[in-house]
């Protein structure tokens, strides 16, 4: 490539039209319409994680991962700066050494080169990212043909920043779904991937589905037509199946007909055991319950995880080795579909109790703010100073994620009882010291597999 | 989980805790701070996401602080602590800088990652948490020696 | 290496005294050891297929294999030649171009080799081979230090030659064990596999089970103490974790209790799709069979099965692929338990009917060689004059391997009508040509994957 | 399943079919004789495990035989194929030999390892067999038409 570093001058902005235009002739599917797919035959479609700072090596890394592992949607994944909208320090990272960015920067790089990423491959293109406002990135990716765009003005504020009021991300992702609104009545759907992974660590099923059910509520508001909602692997086989099948009872329950929804499992992403043949026992495992739970789309992990940024043999591997949940030969598997079935009730009783308040409101966004002020709303280990972190899951003795402590959550008494329940009969770890078991949870498959963890203990 | 608490009593010793400017990974950060705490550390909490700026200024409001201790997990170590060089400099960061998480980009990690963030004006790098009140404890040893002898 | 290409001149082979302070001085422990200690961890032991000509380039297979994979037990796959003692042909190969060889030819490199291949990896090796008259072929593996054997007079012979008589396979098969029994009593338990895997073609479950029951029970009267019962996935769940769970019922009631009797699968023995995912979907799939089954040992396939004998990557990478069935992540998975019971009721009632009139007679290698004359016993697709191949299976609609013919098998009235039963459901396959429908069954997993055959259909 | 079944007419055509020298594979051999039979031919089976002079004996028995076909699966085909130039030579395989199967060892096949087998004096390789019967009318052709211009 004898591209620059950074195109010397940003170019401007495209209109929506000329947009559309441009992704009909692009002459590939849509990230909804694979989506759509993949769910009628039965599926799951997979998608890596993938971001590098230098364009030349982005277009490889794309077109490396279409080649050995064919995934159904590829990824850009957005550097850290551009998510906080440091610009300036994504340009100089870039111009210093581009392998320094953690990911790929779209706004810096600009809408021309993400159209050269898209043309080189077959696959529809989703920027993933943890920007609170990500409007110009928005802009940037839909003036890149790009049909997939991830975020919500909770899910990517609390995980992802620190002192960004609420009411203003979710001011900002109005206006992204807004736009897509306007583009799904101009006859392209958007793909909006809401980011139910939060901070990621022992997020406890019915938070991680609250958050995305307000996220859905405000989307389709504006006009959002294709929803995804992505969950964590938390690491408890029948909770998560539970968490997965969940999704199409709240979609029902919360959101108009004419919207389309899936859900997606994200393999683990908490603490990966370092040893690879380990790694890959957890990523086979995820891929499973993204099968067994009927996930449209499994977003995948590597034996890497642990390292850094995976290389590309690695997220090829990652890929090539969960999609063998999609083999013909697993029907073989049975499951405890009592115990899915209870653990799903409890999910959905858990969102209802913590939703209902909110959605009863007139104006959403406020209702969502002061709730998380209250704590009414909350999230575990907030990065952000507006939500209160009062909340602490826990793991049962069985590994199932509970409610330690539901701080100001509105939860009925029955909710709390089965939570404590859930929790006593992990005999010892109540008593003593709570981080201490708190860390030994988050280490939950460093236990599992026998390897020490890194943290104290 | 809140921020900052209260000096347990008059000889409590101050750090000041935080994240790198790019950097939203909390889950160390709120470990850290509290096994300090356990320890009993006052620990001035600055979370997430916090430029070297905030760090200074912590600092100006916190001289006791016997040390700066950032974690940097997403690999940006080093795009992020571009003023440190400017503040040391300047004088308003006047105490031991450790650094810890995962300080570069990639999995392969290499010896001149390290080196050029010492070469910014970190003082200490480490990678374990575990670590971090025996090396207080080394940090403050010398601090006191060097003060005895200028004395 | 700095080696000749064969020894100039073979070495005399060492005494078994000499042989047994060798493997004590080895001081790694015995394949016996290592199923014992699998089994006891509730692991499937893995085991690959590899043998080439040249002996620095096994050396080197070896140590790779271990170094990349670390698979429990290791194999000398041993060349055809050799295997037919054509060990002319194997030296005439090995002076032209040791790559012509498809396996190593240990007695024509000879047991000093043997040792140095022994030496070279940590793991306790076996001689994986196919010949009916392995005399020579054992007396060498044992001065190499080798401590797992596979073979057996019937299950040696039919599959592997074309006009080698039964009493003579079996005479030589009983030296062999024999001269195990031999060892034991001296402190060193050979483990000896017994090749139930026969033609692999669409072999009955019950065909499987039969053959090696004779055999073991032949081994033990020679005072062999480790019996592997190897059976080849058939490719229809519930039978083949029927089949591998038959295996301590049939110790039980036809083998001395002293005995310890290993269940072994071998990974889909018949037609591999020819694509990279749907080969590791069936190599993942065999996996899963051994560890739900039971089974103590697992031999790997590769992806690259369809095409010849694989290189060392795939050999690597069908081993890592394999080893995620022991994935401690995959409790949640539970099995049609009634199905299992069911299948594998009628498996052990199979073989009573087949087993039973022959070890009721006085000398049981004349009876075992009767018996096949008068298709009493039987497999289907003898490669040998020896066996009548009048017994014809074909597959249920379900996959399940049936009799469609059981020639002269003596079966009861009941065992004949339920084995009609399965295959009634089968509807239009039974009319129409037979070949046909038995090659559409052979290729049952082109069929599965949507890949075309290449044999007239 | 018999290996070796009466003619059935006149006007049958004769092939010898086997598997090579130290080759037991016999499955793909089992549903050839099958396929060949079902088209009307008299298929002399020999099975696996059949060396060169196994052939030249059958040959010698049904001179009629039009071809002698040979599957090989194991990758020896070559070793097994030794001495098939002094057969020719020697005139005792004197109708065209038809070769088949996996020819060589290991998963990439390379055009040399088909070339050398050429030079044994194999005249037609193929790998479908699905190909033989329009091959065999073929090579008959050939040789009618090679016998009236002899004549
Ligand atoms: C959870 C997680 C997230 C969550 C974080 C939620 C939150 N707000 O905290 C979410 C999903 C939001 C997230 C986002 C991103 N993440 Co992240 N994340 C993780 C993950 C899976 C676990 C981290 C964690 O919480 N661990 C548990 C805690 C207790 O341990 P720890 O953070 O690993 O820290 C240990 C040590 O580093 C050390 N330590 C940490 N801090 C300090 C400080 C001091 C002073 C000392 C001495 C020691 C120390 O102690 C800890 C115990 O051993 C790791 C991978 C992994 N499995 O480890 C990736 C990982 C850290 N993330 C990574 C990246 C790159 C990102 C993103 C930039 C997205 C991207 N490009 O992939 C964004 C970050 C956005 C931003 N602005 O920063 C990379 C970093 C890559 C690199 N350095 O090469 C990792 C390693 C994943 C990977 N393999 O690619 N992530
Ligand atoms: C079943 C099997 C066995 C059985 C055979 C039982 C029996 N007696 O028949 C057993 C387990 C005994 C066995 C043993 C061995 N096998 Co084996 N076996 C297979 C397997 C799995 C299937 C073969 C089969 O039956 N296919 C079904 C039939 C219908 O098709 P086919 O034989 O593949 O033939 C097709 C074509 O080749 C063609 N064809 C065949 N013959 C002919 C002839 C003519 C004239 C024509 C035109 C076409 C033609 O038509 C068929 C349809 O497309 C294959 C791998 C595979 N999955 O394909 C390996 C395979 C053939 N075996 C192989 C080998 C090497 C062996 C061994 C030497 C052991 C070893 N070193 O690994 C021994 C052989 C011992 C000996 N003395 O020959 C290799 C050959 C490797 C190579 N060429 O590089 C293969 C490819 C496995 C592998 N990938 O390593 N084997």
């Amino acid at each position: 490539m004898t591209d620059p570093v950074t195109p010397s001058e940003p170019p401007e902005l495209p209109s929506l039209g000329e947009s559309l235009s441009y992704v009909r002739e692009l002459g590939k599917p849509t990230a909804a319409e694979v989506l759509h797919t993949a769910r009628a035959e039965g599926r799951v479609a997979l998608q890596p994680r993938c971001g590098v700072g230098s364009h030349a090596q982005m277009t490889t890394l794309l077109q490396d991962l279409e080649r050995h592992a064919a995934p159904d949607i590829l990824t850009l994944t957005i550097d850290s700066h551009t998510r906080l909208k440091r610009f300036d320090n994504a340009r100089a990272a870039l111009l210093r050494n581009p392998a320094d960015l953690n990911g790929y920067p779209l706004v810096t790089h600009g809408w021309l080169r993400g159209r050269q990423l898209n043309e080189a491959v077959r696959a529809p293109l989703e920027v993933r990212h943890g920007s609170p406002d990500a409007r110009l990135l928005f802009r940037t990716a839909v003036a890149s043909g790009i049909t997939s765009f991830e975020g919500g003005g909770i899910s990517y504020n609390l995980p992802y920043s620190k002192a960004v009021p609420l009411t203003e991300s979710l001011a900002a992702w109005q206006e992204v779904d807004a736009l897509c609104g306007d583009l799904a009545r101009r006859g392209l759907v958007v793909d909006r991937e809401l980011f139910g992974t939060l901070t990621a660590v022992l997020v406890p099923p019915s938070i991680s589905l609250a958050v995305s059910v307000l996220e859905a509520v405000a989307a389709a508001r504006e006009g959002v037509k294709c929803i995804s909602v992505a969950y964590p692997q938390g690491g408890h086989f029948e909770q998560d199946v539970a968490a997965l099948r969940a999704v199409p009872a709240l979609a029902a329950r919360y959101l108009p007909e004419d919207v389309e929804v899936h859900a997606v499992l994200h393999e683990f992403m908490g603490v990966f055991p370092r040893e690879r043949a380990h790694a890959e026992d957890l990523i086979l495992y995820g891929a499973l319950v993204a099968r067994l739970g009927g996930a449209t789309k499994l977003i995948t992990k590597t034996y890497l995880e642990a390292y850094g940024i995976p290389d590309t043999r690695a997220n090829i591997d990652g890929l090539l080795l969960a999609s063998r949940a999609n083999s013909p030969l697993l029907d073989f598997i049975q499951l405890d579909e009592e115990r899915i079935g209870h653990e799903r009730e409890l999910i959905l009783r858990e969102v209802a109790e913590i939703v209902e308040p909110v959605l009863a409101s007139g104006d959403l966004h406020k209702s969502i703010a002061t709730a998380f002020e209250e704590g009414r709303l909350d999230i575990p280990f907030s990065a952000s100073r507006y939500a209160r972190s009062e909340v602490i899951p826990r793991r049962a003795a069985d590994g199932a994620i509970r409610y330690f402590a539901s701080g100001s959550l509105p939860f009925s008494a029955r909710t709390r009882k089965l939570n404590e329940q859930g929790l006593e009969s992990d005999d010892g770890t109540r008593i003593g010291d709570m981080v201490k078991g708190l860390t030994r949870d988050i280490n939950h498959f460093l236990n599992v597999f026998g390897e020490s963890p890194t943290i104290p203990s | 989980m809140r921020h900052e608490d209260a000096p347990q009593a008059e000889q409590t010793r101050t750090v000041i805790l935080g994240v790198a400017a790019s950097d939203s990974h909390v889950v160390a950060n709120h470990l850290i701070a509290h096994a300090l705490r356990a320890r009993g550390f006052h620990v001035v909490n600055l979370g997430t996401c916090t430029p070297v700026a905030e760090f200074t200024e912590a600092h100006a409001e916190h001289p006791e602080a016997e040390a700066v201790i950032i974690g940097s997990l997403n690999g940006h170590a080093y795009e992020d602590l571009q003023e440190l060089p400017v503040a040391r400099a300047q004088g308003r960061l006047d105490c031991p800088v450790i650094l810890g998480g995962n300080l570069s980009v990639g999995s392969n990690k290499e010896s001149a990652d390290i080196e050029r963030l010492r070469q910014l004006g970190v003082d200490v790098i480490l990678s374990d948490p575990e670590l971090l009140p025996a090396t207080l404890d080394e940090l403050r040893e010398r601090a006191l020696a060097r003060d005895t002898v200028a004395s």
